[in-house]
């Protein structure tokens, strides 16, 4: 049966918690693929998207913590996220190296997530059966 | 099953320069999905779309839309991942 | 005089209306007379009906109906705009008035923003 | 079949457009083949005579010129968006095809994506 | 020197919903200071503004843009503060 | 002469650096009233605007750092530049005080950026001559 075939799945998002809806979709149709039997391969942050594996945000209690619950699902299901590594040094992401690198004061990268290249987004491209993208909204 | 040349998932308010872009270039056999503000453009797209009209059905009840409903077939995230592995492109605008 | 705070853009899909609505509370917090003008596809914060837990976001509709409480002047909205989204006035939430958004508008107000 | 990424947003303004860019370049640099679309506002990237230090922001018509290079196979304009803004063919820069934007032109490659 | 009831900043490339909103909510007395990406909208806003139109010429520059510049005041950063200061009211779209 | 009476600005910024081009416009819109005489009573970042603030932000160096040129903008100044403590929070943008409060890994705020409530932006409207905002573009 056609219906039953395991797709693997790329996702990349482009907005940013807070700012946009995209995080939450993203989530809601990464967990849909994976009831459904998929996998994801990868979850690629690009442009405002990198700031969803920041491990400051603080949300207020009574929202949903989209940082920490995405942390919480790739773990779960050993999927790697990655942060383009472009987009997140222009916007202040950076993992311990970048740090040391830079010489900053501090890293705040959300762990699982990674920071890479884009080669990252390329490569998920040509191994994953579908790439879907999650922008920004208006 | 009904087969999907592209599908495209459109999220930006029919006021967004996008949200007309994306209905002009979708063809007779794609599908076009709305999700989130883009729901917004049920009425708007139910009028215009070449394609088959879908609509996410979590973001319809968040805003309280269903005006154009009757024309457009109402999805969740379980089809909507179906849809995705049916089409043989998809496009996010 | 009094400061207008327009929103234009949908709720839900970005977060620009909820820190439009931030400021306006803000002001009538510090006893600013303040009006929130809904353009745009901004009218749909005004829908009734909204059921925002399906994409686990609090309903702007309850903030909206605290406006008058916090000591917010008025919530208008553009009558075309509302037109243009099917928004008849019994679909629209209560203490709403509907108003035409043209330059004479502006002119009732010392001050007009966006928040963003 | 290649890759089509949309630029839609017009430069300097925003940094949407340059991170297409860097897609389209990093697909290159992996040897996939890709070509660009500049279409509604987008296509003000494709105008001659920039000047954007004075914005202090880098020249997008350089990183542009370089594409050919890079291995991107083509820069497509929307024709009718080049009207609207303007454009005639010797205000683009060299290079650029001008083509018109519809559900055919899709159909010519594998993927298509937009930056954010 | 003339003056502004209302000045109008806009940012916005006249495919936002904001750009055609703000040329139609400017009154004649007003001005409309055109920069970033509202610069590209010189044409578009020179035909229809019904207020006194100018324009930023560092935005200008960086895009490369004259057309329609013979109907707007070009002015620099330092002119821009003093229109927000002989303004009534500066609004920012 | 009317010209030369000097006016108070209080500037808000909501757009970001690196996504728009508000924090650019804001300096030189800042550094024009100083030069024309007029002062500069506060900055306030809105929003994603917010991201102004970050202490992390690592543009390539052939770019113009916005924070830092903002940050020494400031202090060449005197001016105080103020964070929308319920837009940095959610954004990831902390202080010590938040660092501790929220038991975060680091804080991330540039100096001499502070975070304060819309109250400083409420004040700054009722004290300053004008308040001119910078919002992110298209």
């Amino acid at each position: 049966m056609q219906d039953s075939t395991p797709f693997s799945f790329t996702l990349v998002i482009t907005g940013a918690p807070y700012s946009s809806q995209a995080p939450q979709s993203a989530l809601s149709f990464a967990a849909a693929a994976i009831r459904a039997g998929h996998r994801v391969d990868r979850v690629f942050l690009y442009g405002d998207g990198v700031q969803l594996a920041s491990a400051l945000a603080s949300p207020p209690s009574d929202e949903p913590h989209w940082p920490r619950e995405w942390s919480s699902f790739l773990e779960k299901h050993g999927i790697p996220g990655v942060a383009c590594i472009a987009s997140a040094l222009r916007r202040g992401l950076v993992d311990e190296g970048e740090q040391k690198r830079y010489e900053l004061t501090a890293s705040n990268l959300l762990a699982p997530f990674t920071i890479a290249g884009l080669g990252e987004w390329v490569e998920g491209r040509m191994s994953s059966s579908r790439t879907v993208y999650f922008h920004g909204s208006d | 099953m009904t087969e999907i040349q592209t599908l495209h998932i459109l999220n930006k308010s029919p006021e967004h320069p996008r949200f007309a872009r994306c209905l002009s270039m979708a063809g007779p056999e794609d599908g076009i999905l709305l999700i989130e503000n883009g729901v917004l453009g049920l009425g708007a797209a139910s009028a215009r779309a070449s394609g088959k009209l879908m609509v996410l059905a979590p973001d319809m009840a968040a805003r309280g839309v269903n005006g154009g409903a009757e024309s457009a077939e109402i999805i969740d995230y379980e089809r909507m991942v179906e849809l995705t592995t049916r089409a043989q492109q998809v496009i996010s605008w | 005089m009094s400061t207008l705070i327009v929103i234009d853009q949908p709720p839900y899909g970005s977060w620009a209306g909820r820190e439009a609505l931030d400021m306006a509370f803000s002001l009538a917090a510090f006893d600013q007379p303040v009006s929130l003008l809904f353009c745009g596809a901004g009218v749909n914060w005004l829908r009734k009906g909204q059921e925002p837990g399906t994409i686990r976001q609090k309903s702007v509709e309850k903030n909206l109906a605290a406006a008058p409480i916090f000591g917010v002047e008025a919530l208008l909205a553009d009558g075309d705009d509302c037109n243009r989204y099917g928004l008849e006035a019994e679909q629209l939430l209560d203490g709403v008035t509907v108003v035409q958004a043209d330059s004479q508008l502006f002119t009732n107000y010392s001050h007009t923003a966006f928040a963003g």
